[in-house]
Protein backbone atom coordinates (compact mmCIF):
# COMPACT_ATOMS: atom_id res chain seq x y z
CA UNK A 1 0.00 0.00 0.00
CA UNK A 2 1.06 3.52 -0.38
CA UNK A 3 0.54 6.38 1.90
CA UNK A 4 1.08 10.23 1.83
CA UNK A 5 3.16 11.62 4.91
CA UNK A 6 3.52 15.56 4.71
CA UNK A 7 5.86 17.94 6.52
CA UNK A 8 5.88 20.97 8.40
CA UNK A 9 7.59 23.90 9.96
CA UNK A 10 11.45 22.93 11.01
CA UNK A 11 10.73 19.08 9.78
CA UNK A 12 10.06 20.39 6.06
CA UNK A 13 12.96 22.83 7.12
CA UNK A 14 15.06 19.16 7.57
CA UNK A 15 13.40 17.15 5.12
CA UNK A 16 13.79 19.60 2.37
CA UNK A 17 10.02 18.62 0.91
CA UNK A 18 6.56 19.33 2.04
CA UNK A 19 5.57 15.29 1.08
CA UNK A 20 6.71 12.36 0.15
CA UNK A 21 4.83 9.11 -0.78
CA UNK A 22 6.17 5.81 1.29
CA UNK A 23 5.29 2.22 -0.08
CA UNK A 24 4.22 -0.13 3.17
CA UNK A 25 3.74 -3.79 3.81
CA UNK A 26 0.45 -4.40 4.75
CA UNK A 27 -0.08 -4.17 8.53
CA UNK A 28 2.42 -1.25 9.08
CA UNK A 29 1.17 1.78 11.62
CA UNK A 30 2.13 4.98 12.83
CA UNK A 31 4.99 3.81 14.26
CA UNK A 32 6.32 1.99 11.46
CA UNK A 33 6.56 4.88 9.78
CA UNK A 34 8.39 6.89 12.35
CA UNK A 35 10.91 4.42 11.84
CA UNK A 36 11.04 4.53 8.67
CA UNK A 37 11.47 8.34 8.40
CA UNK A 38 14.14 8.17 11.57
CA UNK A 39 15.87 5.97 8.72
CA UNK A 40 15.74 7.73 6.10
CA UNK A 41 16.33 11.49 7.47
CA UNK A 42 18.79 11.08 10.98
CA UNK A 43 18.52 14.77 11.48
CA UNK A 44 14.80 14.40 11.87
CA UNK A 45 14.96 11.55 13.92
CA UNK A 46 15.04 13.21 17.12
CA UNK A 47 12.21 16.05 15.90
CA UNK A 48 9.87 13.44 15.83
CA UNK A 49 10.20 11.76 19.32
CA UNK A 50 8.45 15.57 20.04
CA UNK A 51 5.67 15.57 17.78
CA UNK A 52 2.05 14.28 17.46
CA UNK A 53 0.80 11.49 15.13
CA UNK A 54 -1.98 12.30 12.63
CA UNK A 55 -3.54 10.21 9.89
CA UNK A 56 -5.87 11.89 7.65
CA UNK A 57 -6.17 15.15 9.49
CA UNK A 58 -7.21 13.70 13.18
CA UNK A 59 -4.66 13.24 16.16
CA UNK A 60 -3.80 9.28 16.42
CA UNK A 61 -1.63 7.09 18.44
CA UNK A 62 1.53 5.78 17.43
CA UNK A 63 -0.28 1.96 17.00
CA UNK A 64 -2.83 3.03 14.67
CA UNK A 65 -2.78 0.64 11.33
CA UNK A 66 -2.90 2.59 8.75
CA UNK A 67 -4.40 2.25 4.72
CA UNK A 68 -3.91 2.56 1.29
CA UNK A 69 -4.51 6.55 0.60
CA UNK A 70 -3.99 7.16 4.01
CA UNK A 71 -2.83 10.52 4.83
CA UNK A 72 -0.07 10.63 7.96
CA UNK A 73 1.60 14.25 9.34
CA UNK A 74 3.95 13.78 12.62
CA UNK A 75 2.63 17.15 13.74
CA UNK A 76 5.80 19.57 15.66
CA UNK A 77 4.48 21.41 18.61
CA UNK A 78 2.69 24.29 17.44
CA UNK A 79 2.24 27.62 18.29
CA UNK A 80 -0.34 29.37 16.71
CA UNK A 81 -3.04 31.52 18.40
CA UNK B 1 -17.85 31.55 10.97
CA UNK B 2 -14.87 28.89 11.07
CA UNK B 3 -12.20 29.42 9.13
CA UNK B 4 -8.23 30.43 8.24
CA UNK B 5 -7.46 33.12 6.15
CA UNK B 6 -5.22 35.15 4.62
CA UNK B 7 -6.33 38.74 4.36
CA UNK B 8 -6.12 41.18 7.46
CA UNK B 9 -8.33 40.44 10.35
CA UNK B 10 -11.41 42.47 11.17
CA UNK B 11 -13.40 42.55 14.39
CA UNK B 12 -16.84 44.00 13.00
CA UNK B 13 -17.97 41.32 10.50
CA UNK B 14 -17.55 38.98 13.50
CA UNK B 15 -19.55 41.05 15.81
CA UNK B 16 -22.36 40.84 13.57
CA UNK B 17 -21.80 37.18 12.36
CA UNK B 18 -22.29 36.25 15.86
CA UNK B 19 -24.42 38.38 17.57
CA UNK B 20 -28.09 37.18 18.36
CA UNK B 21 -31.24 39.48 19.63
CA UNK B 22 -31.35 37.57 22.58
CA UNK B 23 -27.92 37.98 23.15
CA UNK B 24 -26.99 40.33 26.32
CA UNK B 25 -22.43 40.24 26.35
CA UNK B 26 -20.27 39.69 23.58
CA UNK B 27 -16.48 38.80 24.37
CA UNK B 28 -13.87 38.71 22.14
CA UNK B 29 -10.09 37.46 22.14
CA UNK B 30 -7.69 39.32 19.50
CA UNK B 31 -3.67 37.24 19.25
CA UNK B 32 -1.48 40.26 17.57
CA UNK B 33 2.20 39.79 16.84
CA UNK B 34 3.99 41.81 19.07
CA UNK B 35 7.53 43.36 19.04
CA UNK B 36 9.51 41.03 21.54
CA UNK B 37 9.46 37.26 22.48
CA UNK B 38 11.93 35.20 24.20
CA UNK B 39 13.87 38.19 24.56
CA UNK B 40 14.55 38.96 21.00
CA UNK B 41 12.88 41.99 18.85
CA UNK B 42 10.69 40.57 16.80
CA UNK B 43 10.21 42.73 13.19
CA UNK B 44 7.32 39.93 11.50
CA UNK B 45 5.68 36.55 11.74
CA UNK B 46 4.78 33.95 9.51
CA UNK B 47 1.86 31.95 10.35
CA UNK B 48 2.27 28.77 8.82
CA UNK B 49 -0.88 25.22 9.07
CA UNK B 50 -1.41 21.80 7.73
CA UNK B 51 -4.60 23.85 6.31
CA UNK B 52 -7.35 21.40 6.10
CA UNK B 53 -6.32 19.66 9.73
CA UNK B 54 -6.13 23.39 11.18
CA UNK B 55 -9.36 24.53 9.46
CA UNK B 56 -11.25 21.06 11.20
CA UNK B 57 -9.95 21.74 14.36
CA UNK B 58 -10.91 25.73 14.64
CA UNK B 59 -14.37 24.43 13.66
CA UNK B 60 -14.49 21.06 16.12
CA UNK B 61 -13.56 24.10 18.35
CA UNK B 62 -15.98 26.29 17.85
CA UNK B 63 -19.12 23.41 18.09
CA UNK B 64 -18.00 22.68 21.23
CA UNK B 65 -18.24 25.99 22.61
CA UNK B 66 -21.52 26.00 20.92
CA UNK B 67 -22.66 22.87 22.16
CA UNK B 68 -21.58 23.52 26.01
CA UNK B 69 -22.22 26.81 26.68
CA UNK B 70 -25.12 27.75 24.25
CA UNK B 71 -23.13 30.45 22.54
CA UNK B 72 -22.29 31.59 19.20
CA UNK B 73 -18.85 31.63 17.93
CA UNK B 74 -16.71 32.79 15.05
CA UNK B 75 -13.29 31.87 14.96
CA UNK B 76 -10.64 33.23 12.13
CA UNK B 77 -6.98 32.35 12.31
CA UNK B 78 -4.51 34.41 9.89
CA UNK B 79 -1.88 32.19 7.82
CA UNK B 80 1.03 33.84 6.11
CA UNK B 81 3.48 36.75 7.07
CA UNK B 82 1.71 39.78 9.54
CA UNK B 83 3.53 42.78 10.96
CA UNK B 84 3.57 44.13 14.67
CA UNK B 85 0.56 44.61 15.42
CA UNK B 86 -1.59 42.46 12.94
CA UNK B 87 -4.29 39.93 14.32
CA UNK B 88 -3.48 36.25 14.22
CA UNK B 89 -6.77 34.92 15.52
CA UNK B 90 -9.97 36.50 16.25
CA UNK B 91 -12.80 34.54 18.79
CA UNK B 92 -15.74 36.57 19.10
CA UNK B 93 -18.48 34.70 21.39
CA UNK B 94 -22.16 36.03 21.96
CA UNK B 95 -24.37 34.82 24.61
CA UNK B 96 -27.00 35.90 26.78
CA UNK B 97 -24.62 36.29 29.96
CA UNK B 98 -21.29 37.11 30.59
CA UNK B 99 -20.09 34.32 32.47
CA UNK B 100 -20.53 32.02 30.03
CA UNK B 101 -19.38 34.29 27.18
CA UNK B 102 -16.16 34.96 29.17
CA UNK B 103 -15.64 31.18 29.63
CA UNK B 104 -16.11 30.20 26.17
CA UNK B 105 -13.79 32.78 24.87
CA UNK B 106 -11.23 31.71 27.04
CA UNK B 107 -11.28 28.24 26.24
CA UNK B 108 -11.77 28.76 22.58
CA UNK B 109 -7.92 29.81 22.56
CA UNK B 110 -6.11 27.96 24.57
CA UNK B 111 -7.91 24.63 22.70
CA UNK B 112 -6.47 26.27 19.50
CA UNK B 113 -2.97 27.65 21.09
CA UNK B 114 -2.18 23.67 22.19
CA UNK B 115 -4.43 21.71 19.87
CA UNK B 116 -4.34 23.64 16.06
CA UNK B 117 -1.91 22.45 13.51
CA UNK B 118 -0.24 25.83 13.36
CA UNK B 119 3.40 27.65 13.60
CA UNK B 120 4.79 30.85 13.45
CA UNK B 121 7.75 31.66 12.41
CA UNK B 122 9.59 34.28 14.22
CA UNK B 123 12.06 36.61 12.22
CA UNK B 124 14.72 39.14 13.81
CA UNK B 125 16.96 41.59 12.83
CA UNK B 126 19.34 39.08 11.77
CA UNK B 127 17.28 35.64 11.09
CA UNK B 128 14.54 33.82 12.06
CA UNK B 129 13.59 30.92 13.57
CA UNK B 130 10.19 28.38 13.61
CA UNK B 131 8.54 28.15 17.38
CA UNK B 132 8.04 24.93 18.32
CA UNK B 133 7.54 25.09 22.24
CA UNK B 134 6.94 22.12 24.39
CA UNK B 135 3.21 21.96 25.24
CA UNK B 136 3.54 22.80 29.13
CA UNK B 137 6.39 25.25 27.97
CA UNK B 138 3.97 27.57 27.07
CA UNK B 139 1.67 27.69 30.22
CA UNK B 140 5.01 29.01 32.34
CA UNK B 141 5.73 31.80 29.40
CA UNK B 142 2.31 32.36 27.78
CA UNK B 143 2.60 34.24 24.97
CA UNK B 144 -0.05 36.15 23.77
CA UNK C 1 -10.21 56.07 26.72
CA UNK C 2 -12.73 56.18 30.27
CA UNK C 3 -15.68 57.89 29.07
CA UNK C 4 -19.69 58.16 29.13
CA UNK C 5 -21.05 58.64 25.45
CA UNK C 6 -24.56 59.30 23.74
CA UNK C 7 -23.38 58.03 20.66
CA UNK C 8 -23.22 54.55 19.19
CA UNK C 9 -20.27 52.79 20.67
CA UNK C 10 -17.56 50.99 17.71
CA UNK C 11 -14.88 48.79 18.87
CA UNK C 12 -12.51 49.41 16.20
CA UNK C 13 -11.07 53.03 17.96
CA UNK C 14 -10.40 51.70 20.96
CA UNK C 15 -8.92 48.50 19.89
CA UNK C 16 -6.55 51.36 18.09
CA UNK C 17 -6.53 52.90 21.48
CA UNK C 18 -5.35 50.41 23.50
CA UNK C 19 -3.13 48.87 21.41
CA UNK C 20 0.77 49.06 21.91
CA UNK C 21 3.51 47.06 20.34
CA UNK C 22 4.70 45.16 22.96
CA UNK C 23 1.03 43.72 23.20
CA UNK C 24 0.07 40.29 22.42
CA UNK C 25 -3.59 39.77 23.52
CA UNK C 26 -6.04 42.06 23.69
CA UNK C 27 -9.83 40.89 25.09
CA UNK C 28 -12.94 43.09 24.70
CA UNK C 29 -16.22 42.61 25.95
CA UNK C 30 -19.38 44.00 25.05
CA UNK C 31 -22.41 44.62 26.75
CA UNK C 32 -25.67 44.77 24.53
CA UNK C 33 -29.51 45.08 24.65
CA UNK C 34 -31.37 41.98 24.45
CA UNK C 35 -35.07 41.51 23.42
CA UNK C 36 -36.01 40.06 26.72
CA UNK C 37 -35.19 40.24 30.51
CA UNK C 38 -37.09 38.82 33.73
CA UNK C 39 -39.37 37.03 31.61
CA UNK C 40 -40.84 39.48 29.38
CA UNK C 41 -40.17 41.14 26.35
CA UNK C 42 -37.93 43.82 25.95
CA UNK C 43 -38.41 46.36 23.16
CA UNK C 44 -35.67 49.84 23.71
CA UNK C 45 -33.45 50.26 26.71
CA UNK C 46 -32.79 53.73 28.72
CA UNK C 47 -29.78 54.13 30.27
CA UNK C 48 -29.38 57.15 32.41
CA UNK C 49 -26.52 57.82 35.06
CA UNK C 50 -24.90 59.68 38.07
CA UNK C 51 -23.10 61.19 35.24
CA UNK C 52 -20.01 62.84 36.93
CA UNK C 53 -19.56 60.37 39.48
CA UNK C 54 -20.30 57.47 36.61
CA UNK C 55 -17.84 59.19 34.79
CA UNK C 56 -15.49 59.64 37.57
CA UNK C 57 -15.98 55.52 38.65
CA UNK C 58 -15.10 54.36 35.12
CA UNK C 59 -11.68 56.19 34.86
CA UNK C 60 -11.22 54.86 38.32
CA UNK C 61 -11.80 51.12 37.31
CA UNK C 62 -9.75 51.74 34.70
CA UNK C 63 -6.77 53.14 36.20
CA UNK C 64 -7.00 49.99 38.83
CA UNK C 65 -6.72 47.55 35.74
CA UNK C 66 -3.66 49.31 34.39
CA UNK C 67 -2.29 49.46 37.56
CA UNK C 68 -2.95 45.88 38.76
CA UNK C 69 -2.11 43.80 35.91
CA UNK C 70 -0.14 46.36 33.69
CA UNK C 71 -2.91 46.65 30.99
CA UNK C 72 -3.87 49.44 28.83
CA UNK C 73 -8.07 50.01 29.23
CA UNK C 74 -10.86 51.61 27.40
CA UNK C 75 -13.87 51.86 28.87
CA UNK C 76 -17.05 53.32 26.86
CA UNK C 77 -20.55 53.12 28.63
CA UNK C 78 -23.05 54.55 26.57
CA UNK C 79 -26.06 57.10 27.97
CA UNK C 80 -30.15 57.30 26.65
CA UNK C 81 -31.94 54.97 24.54
CA UNK C 82 -30.87 52.16 22.77
CA UNK C 83 -32.55 50.14 20.34
CA UNK C 84 -32.02 45.66 20.62
CA UNK C 85 -28.36 44.59 19.79
CA UNK C 86 -26.88 47.90 20.35
CA UNK C 87 -24.09 48.09 22.86
CA UNK C 88 -24.02 49.58 26.42
CA UNK C 89 -20.48 49.65 27.41
CA UNK C 90 -17.62 48.21 25.78
CA UNK C 91 -14.82 47.58 27.88
CA UNK C 92 -10.91 46.75 25.80
CA UNK C 93 -7.89 45.38 27.17
CA UNK C 94 -4.67 45.28 25.64
CA UNK C 95 -1.89 43.47 27.43
CA UNK C 96 1.10 41.02 26.51
CA UNK C 97 0.02 38.08 27.29
CA UNK C 98 -3.30 36.75 27.40
CA UNK C 99 -4.28 35.96 31.17
CA UNK C 100 -4.00 39.37 31.85
CA UNK C 101 -6.27 40.62 29.51
CA UNK C 102 -9.19 37.81 30.42
CA UNK C 103 -9.00 38.50 33.85
CA UNK C 104 -9.08 42.88 34.11
CA UNK C 105 -11.17 42.84 31.49
CA UNK C 106 -13.58 41.05 33.38
CA UNK C 107 -12.56 42.37 36.46
CA UNK C 108 -13.37 45.95 35.01
CA UNK C 109 -17.13 44.98 33.93
CA UNK C 110 -17.93 43.26 37.52
CA UNK C 111 -16.42 46.65 39.02
CA UNK C 112 -19.01 48.46 36.87
CA UNK C 113 -21.63 46.66 37.14
CA UNK C 114 -21.46 46.95 40.96
CA UNK C 115 -20.56 50.25 41.36
CA UNK C 116 -21.23 52.60 38.81
CA UNK C 117 -24.19 55.07 39.10
CA UNK C 118 -25.99 54.13 36.11
CA UNK C 119 -29.41 52.53 35.82
CA UNK C 120 -31.63 51.40 33.05
CA UNK C 121 -34.77 51.08 31.87
CA UNK C 122 -36.68 48.63 30.42
CA UNK C 123 -39.34 49.47 28.15
CA UNK C 124 -41.74 46.59 26.82
CA UNK C 125 -44.93 46.92 24.76
CA UNK C 126 -47.31 48.02 27.82
CA UNK C 127 -45.25 49.99 29.79
CA UNK C 128 -41.48 50.73 31.45
CA UNK C 129 -39.51 49.99 34.33
CA UNK C 130 -36.24 50.78 36.19
CA UNK C 131 -34.50 48.30 36.96
CA UNK C 132 -33.07 48.61 40.68
CA UNK C 133 -31.67 45.11 41.52
CA UNK C 134 -30.63 44.22 45.30
CA UNK C 135 -26.76 43.86 44.60
CA UNK C 136 -25.96 40.58 44.94
CA UNK C 137 -29.59 39.78 43.06
CA UNK C 138 -27.50 40.09 39.96
CA UNK C 139 -25.58 37.04 40.46
CA UNK C 140 -27.75 34.48 41.18
CA UNK C 141 -28.98 36.04 37.34
CA UNK C 142 -26.73 37.73 35.35
CA UNK C 143 -27.76 40.29 33.20
CA UNK C 144 -25.51 40.32 30.11
CA UNK D 1 -25.30 75.25 55.57
CA UNK D 2 -27.26 74.60 52.42
CA UNK D 3 -26.80 71.01 50.42
CA UNK D 4 -28.00 69.78 47.34
CA UNK D 5 -29.77 66.52 46.96
CA UNK D 6 -29.42 64.92 43.57
CA UNK D 7 -32.61 62.03 42.54
CA UNK D 8 -32.03 59.11 39.86
CA UNK D 9 -34.29 56.62 38.41
CA UNK D 10 -37.45 55.74 40.55
CA UNK D 11 -36.42 57.97 43.31
CA UNK D 12 -36.60 60.76 40.80
CA UNK D 13 -39.94 59.67 39.72
CA UNK D 14 -41.07 59.34 43.21
CA UNK D 15 -39.90 62.33 44.19
CA UNK D 16 -40.93 64.48 41.01
CA UNK D 17 -37.47 66.35 40.62
CA UNK D 18 -34.13 65.89 40.11
CA UNK D 19 -32.25 67.98 42.65
CA UNK D 20 -33.37 69.79 45.85
CA UNK D 21 -31.23 72.13 47.99
CA UNK D 22 -31.74 71.16 51.69
CA UNK D 23 -31.11 74.12 54.65
CA UNK D 24 -29.36 72.03 57.65
CA UNK D 25 -28.25 72.93 61.08
CA UNK D 26 -24.50 72.46 61.62
CA UNK D 27 -23.48 68.90 62.51
CA UNK D 28 -25.49 67.22 60.41
CA UNK D 29 -24.75 63.83 58.99
CA UNK D 30 -25.66 61.78 55.76
CA UNK D 31 -28.10 59.68 58.15
CA UNK D 32 -29.93 63.23 59.06
CA UNK D 33 -30.48 64.15 55.63
CA UNK D 34 -31.91 60.10 54.75
CA UNK D 35 -34.78 61.18 57.53
CA UNK D 36 -35.85 64.58 56.54
CA UNK D 37 -35.95 63.36 52.94
CA UNK D 38 -38.06 60.32 55.15
CA UNK D 39 -40.25 62.46 56.27
CA UNK D 40 -41.01 65.15 53.37
CA UNK D 41 -41.75 61.96 50.94
CA UNK D 42 -43.21 59.35 52.64
CA UNK D 43 -42.93 56.99 49.18
CA UNK D 44 -39.41 57.52 49.41
CA UNK D 45 -38.27 56.21 52.45
CA UNK D 46 -38.81 52.79 51.63
CA UNK D 47 -36.15 53.05 49.02
CA UNK D 48 -33.90 55.03 50.76
CA UNK D 49 -33.07 52.02 52.70
CA UNK D 50 -31.51 50.17 50.17
CA UNK D 51 -29.64 52.97 48.63
CA UNK D 52 -26.09 53.84 48.88
CA UNK D 53 -25.17 57.04 49.72
CA UNK D 54 -23.23 59.53 48.58
CA UNK D 55 -21.09 63.14 49.21
CA UNK D 56 -19.39 64.97 46.38
CA UNK D 57 -19.49 62.00 43.84
CA UNK D 58 -17.75 59.70 46.19
CA UNK D 59 -19.53 56.73 47.93
CA UNK D 60 -19.69 57.41 51.90
CA UNK D 61 -21.11 55.92 55.13
CA UNK D 62 -24.51 57.44 57.04
CA UNK D 63 -22.05 58.69 59.67
CA UNK D 64 -20.72 61.15 56.85
CA UNK D 65 -20.86 64.90 58.32
CA UNK D 66 -21.75 67.27 56.13
CA UNK D 67 -20.68 70.52 54.97
CA UNK D 68 -21.63 73.87 53.22
CA UNK D 69 -22.59 73.33 49.11
CA UNK D 70 -21.92 69.23 49.77
CA UNK D 71 -23.89 66.93 46.93
CA UNK D 72 -25.50 64.39 48.22
CA UNK D 73 -27.11 61.06 46.42
CA UNK D 74 -28.75 58.16 47.75
CA UNK D 75 -28.01 55.70 45.00
CA UNK D 76 -30.87 53.02 44.10
CA UNK D 77 -29.22 49.59 43.25
CA UNK D 78 -26.94 50.07 40.33
CA UNK D 79 -28.17 48.24 36.95
CA UNK D 80 -25.69 49.23 34.63
CA UNK D 81 -22.99 47.91 32.10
Amino acid sequence: MRVHVYFFASHRDVVGTDQIDLDLSDGCNVAGVQSLLAERYPRLAPLLGCSRASVNEQYCGSDRLLADGDRIAFIPPVSGG
Amino acid sequence: MFQLTRAPIELAPLLSVVQRDSDGAITSFLGVVRNHARGRRVIRMEYHAYEPMAAALIEQVGRELEDRWSVKAAIVHRLGCLEIGEASVAIVVASPHRAEAFAACRHAIERIKAEAPIWKKEFYEDGSTWVEQEPGGSHSMPGG
